[in-house]
């Protein structure tokens, strides 16, 4: 009972930021394959708005790494169209959010031309999207919409949060044949931890990570989440109440086996993420442990998400619309009465 | 088929390349007039757009490509497809939702088909995804240093989408080998172009990209392969995209079946003013172009035929296909 | 036990399709109300491409039945403009889908702009979204994204799923100083019921519609599968099994009262929707149910929807993705023996 | 502050403009740099887009305008709504996050104010909805027959967004009542207007819309007055919209703490070459422009103190206000 490494024992790894590993991921991946290129705005000389691309345009030239102008539907749409033609595009949009800007091109166009065409074409683009909130972004710069890409059949959607992750995931949706949303958290950029230092340590897509083991609920966060639902874990714990917390890391595909596996054995569960709760992927998650899982259950699932609001661009009253690890604790105690 | 469109790139003979086009448009003449009248007896699950009367530049412009470009073709029939080599009955499947099709029953709103081989690499349910698609197509060819074109249909309508201007600042800026071919048949569904462009032509605004805008007599088969493979060699020489307008005339409804009231224009007939077939039947001997018509008039019906003996997907079919 | 009219007693009615009802809405709120003007592809003289606008480009004009060129970004970034500064706009989109197309305009500008503005702005907007399948459309036009209206704070969310709801919701939400995503459904076009002749027959958003009491299960459905659960109920009760079948209406704002209040007489609740059953809506429905009525529940939730595939285009094909009567009443047969 | 405004419609003598412009520029020019020198030392929370050295686009624009006119400004600092008349320690306010602010602490992504009696609209924190928004509000006031016209500013940036080609051509079509002014300072962020752009100006792409394109100093907010005077008596005659490029410097980085190693065109300083305030001082009695001057910077550190003063909002003020 307590955390789990964050790195499988016996890995060699270097203390990294998740801005640095996710740099790392793509220069190794570059290196590796030539057919690969990034493009969007401001990824060349200035290293992207949040600086995760530094130094790449050094290494790989103009070419593969390709400012844009402010052209959304060109930088996924245009992805999209390099992908049938012989190159794997991994592209990055300064926010999350601008992901509904090239809404056709993401929901229509990466997630539905290879079925469309009868299994004839194949997408393989990776699109970043730095997401959630980072401190005063505001309400058009701060979204988390990874439950979208849940909903809308034929796309991958991945959410690293750790560094590690972060490295291992990129890797692998950038050699995934299928158009992958990364959903880099940009307020998580300056966090650290170990991080593989291997080229080819590859996080697989739909294996949950058990981020620390307990018997008394289970707790299943994304993303910022992660953190904060850990940091609650280590505040019962000290009272002896031992949460088993699960980060799924990869929503679609999402491992159900192992948040079941912990909840038959807990009987409670608690779904927490960033993203709105209404509608958010917590409600899929909910109701799909409810579904498997229903006479195992003490107590009903429960969720916690962001309020039914945009998000102010003030930096403290952003933090009261989403969950923090004060809330998580307290979720989980009267969980823990009923 | 592809004989042909590797004549399209090559510098054939004028009279030689007079037949083949009139062989083309006949083809695409010929599947037209078997599909209007089957779909008005028939009907079929799907909207047919019919083609009728712009067969002259959709022959014409892919007729100038080669077999290695791509091409991302428009909703307006089957005529892009066939030239660039599908087999009628591969397009009538589609058509028809047959599994024999090359996508299964699967392909969008309007008929959709696909052969990567032939670079034949579909077309955006939602208009203007053509052009973000298209451009990135034509970065691929870019990055990878490959001697291909990308050829990009659209409408007068699809030309207001602001993926246009968005592929269109970035594919002028990066030299991408693009030919933009305007099929501007004068309207966008009930909608007059004249009504809804604030200037006479589409292909004036190319200069807001700083590429050359051309306008063609899309009724004019040579005229539309002369001005597409000039923009070609000008696109295959790194020199960046053209906009290339062919004038035609949509002579059916929207999709077969529209009744048109917002229209007095025209009467509901099949006939074509200015046809492109008999602008080029004047440039090819009479008894050849009677043995063309009658070879794309059999080849039609047995495409009919093949596609129509072709059988359904079922679940299988349904679920398959979404992931690589 | 049994069916429920689909209009209150007494109201004087006529029998209208569903696009005829819409139509009705749209003058009555048209002559109502002189700052209500329309724009839209094709909704002049050709009366839009379902028909829906049939005559009121005749009666209106064309300052006030304003076809657009083929532009979604400004139909729904312009009717927010327009709103701004004092007049009403309903606008449509020929499919659904093409939200997508003004992602931004919808998920950020209508959404979020009163908000953002501290409440000094009002984007009293309908956009009309005919949603669903049709027969043959296919993948990119053939959706239901209501779960992605469901998802963003600051947008009304409407399903009519009868002609008599058809109008009075609309005149609702053309009454409503907020912005409102009305998901008519294109395949229902056609279908007739009695509809209320009166100019301010209006139902209030936020009422679920009891379609048919019954106590052996609750089954919550929307649109099209409405008149599918209707039809199972029906087989059922041919052997004694009384299915309760609500219509929740509008999904945001949501009636849980009247769906938790039939769930803890019934035990048992299947959610049905067209719209793909991972992260649809249903997937917040089952986990409110659970969260609200786990005590009173006998077995979990179930969930019905669309197969995880996009629309295909062939007709036949189209139907194997989305619930069935068939596949209703054999889920509630099961569900029942829990 | 309206008084100016109305001053911008009519015909107010050339003295008495240049003396309300110096005034104006003054005013937005105190504010830059009290608050370049304040998010330098004390940070706050958002980002914040300095406006130094565009003052005279800002001024001269809006000074043009009517107190009824439709204002959709952009995110480089606060003139735009200060001209326009809102008070400078609310803007700080909202700079700040606070209560006493136009929104609260809640506008997005850069700094949001709103004020509808000014008219003032606000800002798109994606890129390029000012055109289609501000293209609606155009609609409305057609349809309701008002006299008014619509501002929209834009950089040469967002200049490439879609929405700008979607709204650009209905405008034309409707000939809707808008003015389009383009702050083209030479950069979108870290890249170069002229490595982004395939012509030499944004006002070149006002032939694909059959608009005015007018390029215009600038730096010289009396020139920048006179052609969106001018623009906007043409779109109130109804003769639809005109696009005004001023040509202007990005002094500063794109946000405040922007390190521009993408950029060795310029030192990190405060001067302003051709200086829209001393291109002004020249047309106005030295004692009155140290007279202003001294008013402009008392106003800031005013404001300032005041915006300081407000109060944050609390869980009340973050839930409130998304539903009317
Ligand atoms: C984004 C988008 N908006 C609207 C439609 C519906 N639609 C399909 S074809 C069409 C008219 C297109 O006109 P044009 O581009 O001139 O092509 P044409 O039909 O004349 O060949 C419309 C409005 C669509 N498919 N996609
Ligand atoms: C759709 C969209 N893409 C990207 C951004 C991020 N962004 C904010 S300002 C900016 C540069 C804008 O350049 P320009 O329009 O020239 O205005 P300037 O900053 O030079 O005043 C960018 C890329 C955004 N806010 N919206
Ligand atoms: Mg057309
Ligand atoms: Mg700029």
């Amino acid at each position: 009972m307590s955390a789990v490494a964050e790195v499988p024992e016996g890995v060699e790894t270097e203390e990294l930021g998740y801005g640095r590993a996710i740099n790392a991921a793509l220069a190794e991946e570059m290196r590796r394959d030539e057919r690969v290129w990034m493009m969007g705005q401001d990824i060349g000389k200035m290293g992207g708005v949040f600086g995760v691309t530094r130094g790449l345009f050094d290494e790989f030239g103009p070419s593969r790494v390709r400012d844009t102008t402010i052209n959304e539907t060109f930088i996924v749409g245009g992805a999209a169209g390099a992908a049938l033609t012989g190159t794997i595009p991994v592209v990055e949009l300064q926010f999350a959010d601008f992901g509904l800007v090239a809404g056709d091109e993401i929901f229509h166009k990466l997630a539905k031309w290879r079925y469309m065409h009868g299994g004839k074409l194949s997408l393989p683009v990776v699109v970043r999207l730095p997401t959630g909130v980072v401190g005063g972004a505001g309400a058009e710069h701060s979204q988390s919409l990874e439950a979208m890409g849940m909903h809308v059949p034929g796309l991958k959607v991945v959410l690293p949060a750790t560094p590690a992750d972060a490295k291992g995931l990129l890797k692998t949706a950038i050699r995934d044949p299928n158009p992958v949303l990364f959903f880099e958290h940009k307020g998580m950029y300056r966090v650290k931890g170990p991080v593989p230092t291997g080229d080819d340590y590859l996080v697989p897509f739909g294996e949950a990570a058990v981020r620390r083991r307990g018997d008394a609920a289970t707790v299943v966060a994304t993303g910022l989440m992660v953190p904060r639902a850990l940091e609650a874990a280590e505040r019962l714990a000290a009272e002896g109440t031992e949460l088993e917390v699960i980060d799924p890391r990869t929503i679609v595909p999402l491992d159900m086996e192992t948040i079941i596996a912990s909840v038959e054995r807990t009987g409670r569960a608690l779904v927490v993420h960033e993203a709105v709760r209404t509608a958010g992927a917590g409600a899929e998650i909910a109701a799909r442990i409810q579904e498997a899982a229903f006479f195992a259950l003490d107590a009903p699932v429960w969720r916690l998400g962001a309020l039914d609001t945009p998000i102010p661009q003030d930096p403290d009253l952003e933090q009261l619309v989403i969950p923090s690890a004060e809330q998580i604790e307290t979720a989980v105690r009267e969980l823990l009465t009923l | 088929m592809s004989t042909k469109t590797e004549q399209g790139g090559g510098g054939a003979g004028e009279a030689e390349v007079a037949l083949e086009l009139y062989r083309q448009v006949a083809r695409i003449r010929a599947l037209e007039l078997l599909l209007n009248r089957y779909v008005r007896e028939h009907g079929f699950g799907g909207f047919w757009h019919p083609g009728l009367g712009q067969e002259g530049v959709q022959a014409g412009a892919v007729a100038a490509l080669r077999h290695e470009d791509y091409l991302f073709y428009a909703h307006r029939g089957l005529g892009y497809a066939l030239v660039k080599g599908m087999a009628p009955e591969v397009l009538l499947g589609d058509l028809f939702g047959r599994v024999g099709g090359s996508v299964g029953g699967k392909g969008g709103g309007t008929v959709h088909f696909v052969d990567p081989e032939l670079g034949v690499l579909g077309q955006g349910g939602t208009l203007g995804s053509n052009f973000v698609l298209g451009a990135g197509a034509a970065t691929s060819v870019q990055l990878l240093g490959e001697d291909r074109v990308v050829a990009i249909f659209f409408g007068d309508g699809a030309a207001a989408r602001g993926t246009f201007h968005e592929a269109a600042l970035q594919a002028a800026v990066w030299k991408l080998p693009i030919v933009w071919v305007c099929e501007n048949n004068g309207w966008h569904l009930s909608a007059l172009f004249s009504a809804q462009s604030p200037t006479e032509d589409v292909a004036d605004r190319a200069a807001a990209y700083g590429v050359p805008g051309v306008v063609v007599d899309g009724q004019d088969a040579l005229a539309v392969r002369a001005a597409v493979l000039e923009g070609a060699e000008r696109a295959r020489g790194g020199e960046g995209p053209v906009l290339i307008e062919a004038k035609t005339l949509r002579i059916r409804g929207h999709y077969e079946g529209d009744p048109q009231k917002y229209r007095d224009d025209i009467a509901d007939g099949l006939e074509v003013p200015r046809d492109p077939l008999q602008i080029l039947r004047e440039r090819v001997p009479a008894g050849e172009a009677d043995a063309l018509d009658a070879a794309a008039g059999a080849e039609a019906e047995a495409a009919l035929e093949a596609a129509l003996a072709m059988p359904k997907g079922g679940p299988e079919v349904a679920t398959r296909d979404v992931w690589s």
